[in-house]
Formats: structure tokens, C-alpha cells, sequence
């Protein structure tokens, strides 16, 4: 069955996505189908959006760092130019080994953002054609864009940049600090500037 | 904008004077004011700042009136141009660059990043004072600096070079010990480039009392003889395009 | 002639033709500048930069080889300016001809070939084999040209060449004799300048300035003067052989600046052709061009 | 004159050899790096190396406020920043459900445009600087500059406009300011049969940029290629017109295309994107001073203000293709995770890779350029 951008299309796309077991869809927009599903069916469900409903555009893979539940989450945006619809399809995986399938044998620039995900978060993928650091060749610390890293105090720790002490910057901290106006103490029901209307 | 003054400049008797040969005088005037009306600058893109060069070199405000032209190896270049911040990636390679460059040569810190980080001061991936790294002779700050503000910056320097004051590449090699220690700070004990800075400032007679000490140690304890350069990087594995179904 | 006077004819005459090939340096810069809609260098820029690189306190040396190839890049130039007739000088001319100053400048290629070869940079190695190649491709309409142009004057001399063209005003010039040898003349200095469309070997953004890419400081600055000769050398070839020569000074540098502003003037809006459309293109209409001249110039 | 440490190097005989492109190559956008491996005049292999613009972006967004990531957002891409500003601000709308009054979306149109002409311009010169022509370059970027003379106005920034927020726009525009507006259209419009003169009808260019770099429809689509890029190889799909944002439904527009998928079919695009801009930037100049409103909706104090829990995919065309931003919120006032997909990813290291490899070493840089690739997108 092949898709064709008609009026019936978020019926027919959720009719073809029935094939998929436990998956939950949610239409947030009127291009935009997010699709939550398990993460042993995510190679099926691309496999069926790749043949079967032109979704040949993998416009990215973005990886989300969820400690408190000790998992990853994958999402994958699709993007078919015949329908003219993005799909997201979220999964969720463990913190712990944080291993996953490469969908590298169905879309080519899988490679990329599978490396850089490796890169920025260690969450190895199997079957992608090359892990090897990209980005990160000089880095030898925690993979960084893991919550658990806190770039901060590593910057505070290796940089002693903060040695920069002008005159008029220690008259301000005598004062009690650089921010006259702290955020909390701005009361929401005045008026602000930037709410004015021009 | 505004020439470094904090910067410890260790004192050093101008080269020129005392000789009392008037002749040796006027020529050096004359070398001095050529260098500052002849600058040949490589300008690393190192970042954003990159953007603004372009323009200041191109049909509206251009460069080449003033004698500044880009060049494009290390060994033909004056100054280096920093236009941005600096990843620690990339600062290796303009410590390289740099250490490639012929005397006398000028480092030049376009955009606040240079300076101190700029708004990138939380990052873990870039460093923050390129003068901890380098001897930079000028600062141009700004976020970024106007094509004007550029060219101010490099007439200022101009004056500097033509004054004889703008000669931080001596301190360099004066205080090496210094220099590599911040590098070996950020890179690891096992750093070292390919230019041996030593064996040059004994060659030049730019030794001065920070030359060698505790870093240098260090860097003849880690240093590997410099090898022939080997025709590989790994590619051998790599898949070839023309066998691949176009 | 006695000694002296030949001594200090050849110690002129290399000066004479540095200090023009310095304002055809700045006229080449000046003109893409009013290309460009800038304002370009100042007078004496290409001096500045001159001294500025022989100003370097630090060298970089890559052996003996390296060395030798600048002086002989340079050197070669110079023998060859002794070559060439200037208004009032001859220097060496009347012992030596048109193919003694072909060969003569042709050492500056490769005297850079084994400068740049020792220099042990991918980048400098390809470079040079361009030029090499392009060298090839413009010595070829050269030689046809100059037997041409030798077999017309009876001679292969430059001063008998010239003595013959000034024999009759304009009517007796190379050009007016022989117009289709002068424009594949023209062509092959074209070539031999290595402007774009020529401009194979010193290609930035391909091979990051091909031969000048190890050279820094003295080496530069000798490429440089390099340039200030090759300048001045390719004009004076031609307007020895084509345009009357030096009757006078001034007439003298108005046909030199003129001859050495065309192609600098096309060089600008032209893109530079890869290697093998050089010697497609160079070989193809020169050629065919010169051997149409010499075919008119024999019958 | 020699240091004394100067050893020789012998190198083993052998007809390959590798050669560097870049980091700090005039035959490399930016700084980023190529390595190559040449075997006479032909590469044989080609290998990628960024992450020397790597600032960790994704990072400093998840330790810093919602408003106070805009002035981080264009640093991602610096020829054509305006379509970062714009993708960010849209994604904290949709999360917030801020409705953008309609004259603001008009006014980043405009703004969007008008640096797409930019970027256009800036990417001609480049373009044709890797084949040794500069004039382009440098009356390009003697152009561009009159546009950026606008947004200084505008903004008061010439490359870093920081102009769009969340929720509309921050001023309204200057008086007179349209009208300025079309004097530099006009002025742009009167220089492109130079541009074509110059360069798009200039023999030697056209036999160097045709054949280089051959992208067909199918590697086009494997590879993920988008923008200008894509409608290289004859698809006609462009995110304004097929997935639109802002107003760009209301505005007529051609997406040019071209069948070649080559180096020259490309700047072709890019040329006729260029003159397509200048209609759409016609059509805002003749409809902006009708519409009236507030160019800004009132948004909580930003230096306290939590975005509701979710996630949003936006995405805009930029001048080098699909910019998309995936923006998470868990409630708080800082974004828990954004990741930056520029369209240059895609371009710069498996596509790039992938062209330069059989390509010969004097198309390697015009490839690169062709591919309009912009490293910090890479490398973000």
C-alpha cells in the first residue's frame, strides 16, 4: 500500500502503523506524528515507513539522557517527501549497558548522528560502520553530554581564566553582586519593559 | 581594543640600541618600518571572528591599502590572526602554526573569546586565555569586532612594530618554561610539537632565564625523537568509493 | 667595450630591470585592485614586502638543495637580464641569442623544482610538477616563435634584431612584419606569466600555493624578486623581439608596462583552467598560430 | 641559518601520498579538515575531520535560561545566522503555545531572506575563489556588506542580530526603513548580470564546475542531502514551500531546480534562489507596511519563565539546507535537551567524503565550497 497525501493520510499512516505492536501515536501538529514504541519493534516500524510510505529522509537522531529513570531516549525523525509528514519515533533504552541496534543497512547518515551520539553520550550502536571518535579526538573525560557531567566545575577545575579582576568589577561586589535585580525578585503582576507594546 | 599590559613582558634591552653605529640604527628604523608596512597575515578561522575578515580584506574596507594581505602557509605569514574562540583541538593546531612561522611574528586575539572565554566560558571543549598558550601582541576585543575594529587593531599594531615595541615572539622563546607548561597543562605530560623551540632559541641567542626549567624537564623526559613522517593515517581500511554502485 | 664598462652594465642592468619588475608588481596589484572596486597597495609596496621577508630573524632551511634552488631561481634571471638589451646597455647580448636566453630562462623552473623538491612537501611537490607542466606547455609555441622569429630577422642575435626593426620606424617592427607570430607571442607570454587561466601551479585553494609552500623569509623574498624579474624579462623579450626594442627610455618602459598590463588585465575575471586544459589550450592555438607565422614568414 | 636540531626526512618510495586539507586550508570552509589520500592526481580515499569548532552548544544550552540561549543559537552557523534564531524561537513557541503576531512573522521573513541573499552571496565568492577567480569574492562580500548594513540597523549587530526572541520580534522596524530596504533590492537586483557576466556565464568556470562533483537524485536521497543541494539533482522539495513556517504560505515563490546534481548545477540553484529571495523580499517590502499589530506577544518575565514539559521538532530552510532543532523541556526554565541538526552535517563529512573520493585534488576545495558546507553546524 502506498500513502498519497489525501485527507484520509493520519488515518491511513495509523492504519499501516497498526501492524506494529504496543505503539501509541499522538498527531502534535498537523505534520508532525510522534510515535512511542518499544525498542525491540523500532527496526520493524522503520523498515515499514521506509517501504512502504516513503519515508526515506532521515532528518536526524537525537539521544536524550533520562538519570533519574536510567535510560536513553531515541528518537528518530523521518521525514517522507510523498506525504509530507515527520514522524518521531521515540524509544527508550538502558542507561546500563547502553547498547543499541545501528539502523545504518536502512538510512546512510544514520552513520553520523550514531557516531556523534557515541561520542557525546557513550551509547554504542551495533552495526554501525564506524564509532570511532569524531568530534571529540582531544576529549579523554566522561562522555559530556551526559547529565551527570557537570561542564561547569570541570571548567572551574582545568581554567584558571577567573583570575580577572578589574577594579570596577570588585566596587560592583562590594555592592552585593553583578545582577542589581535577582529573577525572583521581579514581581510577575508589575508591569515590565519588555512586555510593552510597540 | 587595547595592547596588552598585563601581560609580564620580561625587560630585555632593545637589540638595536647602544651600539652607536648610526648606520646600524637607521637600518634597523628602516627593517622596523617595513615590517609594520608589509604584514602578511594568516588568518585561522578558528571561529566566528572569521566571518569579519572578509570583509575588512575585500572592496569595502580592504586591507591592501594599508600593506596587510593574506597569505596562506605558515611560513609566509607575520601575524596570526585568532579570529574566535579557541577549542582545545584547534589550539594545538595553532601552537603548530605558530611555531611554524618565521621571526618576527605577531599573534593577534580577535573576539572576547580569546580573551577569556568570552560566552563560552563554561565550555568544556574550548580554552579560555589564548595568552596563557601564546604570546599574543594584541588584542581586539568585541563580539564581534567590526571590520573597522580590526583594521584599527592592526594599525595599532603597525605603530607598535614600527616603535619596536611589539616584539612578543622573543618572549616566547624567553619564557618557553612557562608557555609549555599551560600546554602540557591542557594536553597532557606527553605533549610536543615538531619544532624544537629550545635548539632554535640557542641557535638565535634568544635564551632568556625562563627558557628551560621544570616543563622543559618534563618535555625531554616525554619527547620522542622526531621520526620520519609516516604515509599513513589509518586510511588503508577505508572504503573506496569507485567500487561502490554509484 | 672595455671591462669596466661591461662590469657595470651587468651590475646595472639587473638593478634597472628589478626596480621595473617592482612597478609591474604594484601595476599588477593596482590593476586587480580597480578590477575589484578597491584602492589597492601603495607605491612602494612591493619594496616593503621585499625587505620585510629579507628582515626575518628565523629561517627555516630544508637543506643545501633548498638553498642552491632559490639562488638559481634567482640568479638564473638575472644572467638573463644581462641577455637583453636596454636603451644604452647591451651587456652580454651581442655574445649570446634568442635560444641562449631561452634556455637561460628556464632555469629558474628548475632551479625551483629541486629548491622546492628537497623541501619534502606533498603540497611544493605537486606545485612544481604543475609548473613543470606548464613549462612544457608554453616552451613549445616559444621555440616555434623565436625559430620563426630568427629565421625573419636573419639572426638569431637580439641586438642585430633590434638594430633591424629600428631601421625603419614602426613599419619595420616584429609586429607589423610578422602580426600573426606576434599574437602567438603574446599568447605564450601569457602562459609563461602563469596568470589565470594559467595560474596552475600557485593555486591556494587546491594545493595551498603549490611551490612557494615551504618558503618563508629569504626564501619568499627571494621568490619574490623571482617574480620582479620574470615580469620584467617576459616584457622585454617581447618588445625586444616584436615591438622595436629600446630606442629610448621612455618609449622604452611605455611598451613594456603596456605589453605587461594585457594579460594582467584579463588575468583577473578568468578562473585558472585545470593542468591538462593548459596544455589542451596552449598547445592548440599558439601553436597553431606560430606555425601559421612562420608558414607566412618563410613565403 | 639552520636550527640545530634540523634532521633530514626521507620519505619511502610510493606512487600514493596523503595530503591535508585543512584545518587552516584556504581550500577548506572554515575550519574544518579533510584528509586525502592521492594517488597521482586522483583521490582514492577521503576521510573527514571536524570538532575543531566544537564548543559543546547542546551543552551550555541545558546550563543556561530559554531567553539566553537566542544569543548563543546564531554562533551555530555564522554566514547565515538568522535561521538559527528563528528555528529556536519557533520551537519555544510551539512549546509554550505562543501565538506570533502576524507582523512579526512578516519581519522574519524579511530578516530570513535577506540573510539567505547573504549567505548566497558570501558562498558565490567562495565558490569561485577555490578556482582561482576572486573578483566575484570580492564584489560579493562588498554586496553582502550593504545587507548587513541593514541588519545593523535593525539590530544594531552586523553578523549576530540577536533580533528574533521568543514570541515575536524586539523592535519594530526603524521609519524609513523599507524604503532603504528596496533601494539595496534594487541595488543587488542591478548587479546580477555583472554576477552572470562575471562568473555564471564565464566559459573557463563553467567547464571547471561542470561534471564536478556529481551528485544523482538517488545518492542525493541516501545520503540526506538537503537545500539547495538537493534541488541540484531535480527534486523539488524546499521546507518553506512543502512544510511551511512563518507567513512563507502566503508568499508567492518558485523552488528553482536543476537536473545536473553537479558543481555547476548547484551555483546555478544558488543563483536562482538568490533572485527568488529578492521576490519574496519584494512582496514582504510591498506588504508589511499593511500589516499592523503588535510584533511582539507577551511572554513571562524570561529570566523566570518554565516551558511546559515536552519536546518539539522545528525546522526551517536555511541557506544551505533543512536546519532542524529538537528541543526538550521537563518543566524547568532551562531546555533539559536541544539538539542541533544543521543541514551542513550531512554535507560536510559522509556527502563531502563520498564526492571528493575518484574526484581529482584540484576539485577536492571546489567541491567542498559547492557543497556550501558550514563546519560549525558539523561541530556545533
Amino acid at each position: 500500500m502506498k500513502l498519497s497525501p489525501t485527507s484520509n493520510l493520519s488515518a491511513s499512516l495509523e492504519f499501516l502503523l497498526q501492524e506494529i505492536s504496543g505503539l501509541r501515536s499522538q498527531w502534535k501538529s498537523p505534520r508532525r506524528l510522534r510515535v512511542d514504541l518499544q525498542a525491540e519493534t523500532l527496526p520493524a516500524l522503520i523498515e515499514l515507513l521506509k517501504g512502504r510510505a516513503g519515508f526515506v529522509h532521515l532528518s536526524a537522531i537525537s539521544c536524550v539522557d533520562w538519570p533519574a529513570q536510567n535510560e536513553f531516549e531515541l528518537v528518530y525523525h523521518l521525514w517522507s517527501y510523498e506525504v509530507k509528514v515527520l514522524v518521531m519515533a521515540h524509544i527508550r533504552i538502558p542507561r546500563d549497558p547502553g547498547i543499541y541496534l545501528s539502523i545504518y543497512d536502512l538510512y546512510r547518515p544514520a552513520a553520523f548522528f550514531e557516531r556523534d551520539i557515541h561520542e557525546m553520550f557513550g551509547l554504542f550502536f551495533e552495526g554501525s560502520p564506524d564509532m570511532g571518535k569524531f568530534i571529540l579526538t582531544e576529549w579523554d573525560g566522561p562522555p559530556p553530554m551526559r547529565k551527570e557531567f557537570d561542564g561547569e566545575a570541570w571548567v572551574m577545575n582545568q581554567f584558571d581564566w577567573q583570575d580577572y579582576q578589574p577594579g570596577w568589577l570588585k566596587d560592583i561586589e562590594a555592592k552585593g553582586g553583578g545582577i542589581t535585580t535577582r529573577p525572583e525578585d521581579v514581581r510577575r503582576d508589575k508591569p515590565k519593559p519588555w512586555d510593552e507594546q510597540s | 581594543m587595547s595592547t596588552l599590559k598585563n601581560i609580564p613582558v620580561v625587560s630585555h634591552e632593545k637589540p638595536s640600541g647602544g651600539t652607536g653605529n648610526l648606520l646600524a640604527n637607521v637600518f634597523d628604523e628602516l627593517m622596523a618600518f617595513c615590517r609594520s608596512r608589509s604584514l602578511f597575515m594568516l588568518h585561522y578561522c578558528t571561529g566566528c571572528g572569521a566571518i569579519e575578515l572578509p570583509p575588512a580584506m575585500t572592496s569595502r574596507f580592504d586591507m591592501e591599502r594599508l600593506g596587510i594581505q593574506p597569505m596562506v602557509t605558515p611560513r609566509q605569514a607575520d601575524i596570526l590572526l585568532v579570529t574566535g574562540y579557541v577549542s582545545t583541538k584547534t589550539l594545538k593546531r595553532i601552537i603548530l602554526t605558530y611555531e611554524q612561522m618565521n621571526s618576527p611574528k605577531y599573534v593577534i586575539g580577535i573576539c572576547s573569546c580569546t580573551v577569556n572565554g568570552g560566552m563560552y566560558w563554561q565550555s568544556y571543549a574550548t580554552a579560555k586565555k589564548l595568552n596563557d598558550y601564546l604570546p599574543v601582541d594584541m588584542y581586539i576585543a568585541g563580539c564581534m569586532p567590526r571590520p573597522e575594529a580590526v583594521i584599527h587593531g592592526l594599525r595599532e599594531l603597525m605603530e607598535n612594530i614600527k616603535k619596536g615595541e611589539s616584539d612578543n615572539w622573543r618572549d616566547y622563546y624567553r619564557r618557553y618554561d612557562h608557555y609549555l607548561g599551560n600546554q602540557q597543562r591542557l594536553f597532557g605530560e606527553n605533549w610536543q610539537t615538531p619544532t624544537d623551540i629550545i635548539g632554535e632559541a640557542r641557535h638565535y641567542d634568544l635564551m632568556g632565564p625562563e627558557t628551560l626549567g621544570p616543563h622543559t624537564a618534563l618535555l625531554e623526559q616525554h619527547q620522542t625523537p622526531l621520526k620520519p613522517f609516516e604515509m599513513t593515517l589509518g586510511l588503508a581500511d577505508l572504503p573506496v568509493r569507485k567500487d561502490e554502485p554509484r | 667595450m672595455n671591462m669596466i664598462e661591461l662590469l657595470t652594465e651587468l651590475a646595472v642592468m639587473p638593478l634597472i630591470a628589478f626596480t621595473i619588475g617592482l612597478f609591474m608588481v604594484l601595476m599588477m596589484r593596482k590593476i586587480a585592485a580597480k578590477i575589484q572596486r578597491r584602492v589597492g597597495p601603495p607605491l612602494l609596496q612591493p619594496l616593503y614586502d621585499i625587505v620585510k621577508l629579507y628582515a626575518k630573524k628565523t629561517q627555516n632551511s630544508h637543506g643545501l638543495v633548498h638553498d642552491i634552488g632559490i639562488i638559481m631561481a634567482v640568479g638564473g634571471y638575472i644572467a638573463a637580464e644581462t641577455m637583453l638589451p636596454v636603451p644604452g646597455m647591451n651587456g652580454i647580448a651581442a655574445k649570446s641569442g634568442l635560444l641562449a636566453l631561452a634556455y637561460v630562462i628556464m632555469i629558474p623552473s628548475l632551479g625551483l623544482a629541486l629548491g622546492v623538491g628537497q623541501c619534502a612537501n606533498p603540497n611544493g611537490s605537486i606545485g612544481i610538477a604543475r609548473a613543470l607542466t606548464a613549462m612544457l606547455a608554453y616552451d613549445v609555441p616559444f621555440v616555434i616563435i623565436i625559430f620563426g622569429a630568427s629565421w625573419f630577422y636573419g639572426s638569431n642575435n637580439l641586438i642585430d634584431i633590434v638594430a633591424h626593426q629600428q631601421a625603419g620606424g614602426i613599419a619595420t617592427w616584429g609586429a607589423a612584419k610578422m602580426p600573426v607570430l606576434a599574437i602567438a607571442a603574446l599568447f605564450s607570454m601569457y602562459a609563461m606569466l602563469g596568470k589565470q587561466p594559467f595560474e596552475i601551479y600557485v593555486a591556494p585553494a587546491e594545493i595551498a600555493t603549490g611551490p612557494m609552500v615551504e618558503m618563508g623569509g629569504k626564501y619568499l623574498g627571494g621568490l619574490f624578486v623571482m617574480q620582479c624579474f620574470q615580469l620584467f624579462t617576459a616584457s622585454a623579450i617581447y618588445v625586444t623581439m616584436f615591438l622595436g626594442g629600446g630606442e629610448n627610455w621612455p618609449f622604452f618602459l611605455v611598451k613594456l608596462f603596456a605589453i605587461i598590463a594585457i594579460p594582467m588585465s584579463m588575468a583577473f575575471v578568468f578562473p585558472r583552467y585545470r593542468t591538462e586544459d593548459v596544455l589542451a589550450v596552449v598547445w592548440r592555438w599558439p601553436v597553431l598560430l606560430g606555425l601559421a607565422g612562420v608558414w607566412l614568414v618563410m613565403h | 641559518m639552520r636550527p640545530e636540531n634540523y634532521q633530514s626526512v626521507n620519505h619511502p618510495p610510493s606512487n600514493e601520498f596523503e595530503l591535508f586539507f585543512g584545518p587552516n586550508h584556504p581550500g577548506i570552509e572554515g575550519n574544518y579538515a579533510l584528509k586525502v589520500r592521492v594517488n597521482g592526481d586522483e583521490v582514492t580515499s577521503a576521510r573527514a575531520d571536524g570538532g575543531y569548532l566544537h564548543r559543546g552548544f547542546e551543552k551550555l544550552m541545558e546550563g543556561r535560561l530559554w531567553i539566553q540561549n537566542i544569543a548563543l543559537v546564531p554562533r551555530i552557523c555564522v554566514p547565515d545566522p538568522v535561521p538559527m534564531e528563528v528555528c529556536y524561537s519557533l520551537a519555544i513557541e510551539e512549546l509554550g503555545g505562543i501565538e506570533v503576531p502576524e507582523r512579526a512573522q512578516w519581519i522574519r521573513v524579511m530578516q530570513l531572506e535577506l540573510s539567505r541573499i547573504a549567505a548566497h552571496l558570501f558562498t558565490f565568492g567562495g565558490h569561485a575563489a577555490t578556482t582561482g577567480m576572486y573578483t566575484p569574492m570580492f564584489w560579493g562580500i562588498a554586496d553582502r556588506d550593504l545587507i548587513l548594513d541593514l541588519f545593523e540597523e535593525l539590530s544594531g549587530g552586523r553578523v549576530y542580530h540577536i533580533f528574533n526572541i521568543p514570541g515575536g520580534v524586539r523592535r519594530d522596524l526603524p521609519p524609513g526603513y523599507l524604503d532603504r530596504v528596496s533601494k539595496t533590492l534594487d541595488y543587488i537586483e542591478s548587479r546580477l548580470p555583472d554576477y552572470d557576466n562575471l562568473l555564471f556565464t564565464n566559459k573557463v568556470f563553467v567547464h571547471r564546475a561542470t561534471g564536478v562533483g556529481v551528485l544523482n537524485q538517488e545518492q542525493a536521497l541516501e545520503w540526506a542531502v538537503t537545500g539547495p543541494n538537493l534541488r541540484a539533482t531535480g527534486l523539488d522539495f524546499d521546507v518553506r514551500r512543502d512544510d511551511p513556517y512563518l507567513v512563507y504560505d502566503q508568499i508567492e515563490f518558485d523552488v528553482p531546480v536543476e537536473q545536473a546534481g553537479d558543481a555547476w548545477a548547484r551555483a546555478l540553484v544558488r543563483r536562482s534562489e538568490l533572485k527568488e529571495s529578492l521576490r519574496i523580499l519584494r512582496q514582504v517590502v510591498a506588504k508589511l507596511p499593511s500589516v499592523g499589530g503588535p510584533i511582539r506577544a507577551p511572554i513571562p518575565n524570561p529570566l523566570a519563565w518554565n516551558l511546559p514539559a515536552g519536546d518539539v521538532y522545528t525546522r526551517v530552510e536555511s541557506s544551505k539546507g533543512e536546519l532542524a532543532y529538537y528541543v526538550v523541556s521537563n518543566g524547568g526554565d532551562k531546555p533539559y535537551r536541544v539538539h542541533v541538526r544543521g543541514p551542513s552535517a550531512m554535507h560536510a563529512v559522509q556527502v563531502l567524503e563520498n564526492l571528493v573520493t575518484g574526484a581529482r585534488i584540484e576539485d577536492v576545495a571546489q567541491i567542498m565550497f559547492s557543497l556550501d558546507a558550514c563546519p560549525p553546524e558539523v561541530d556545533r
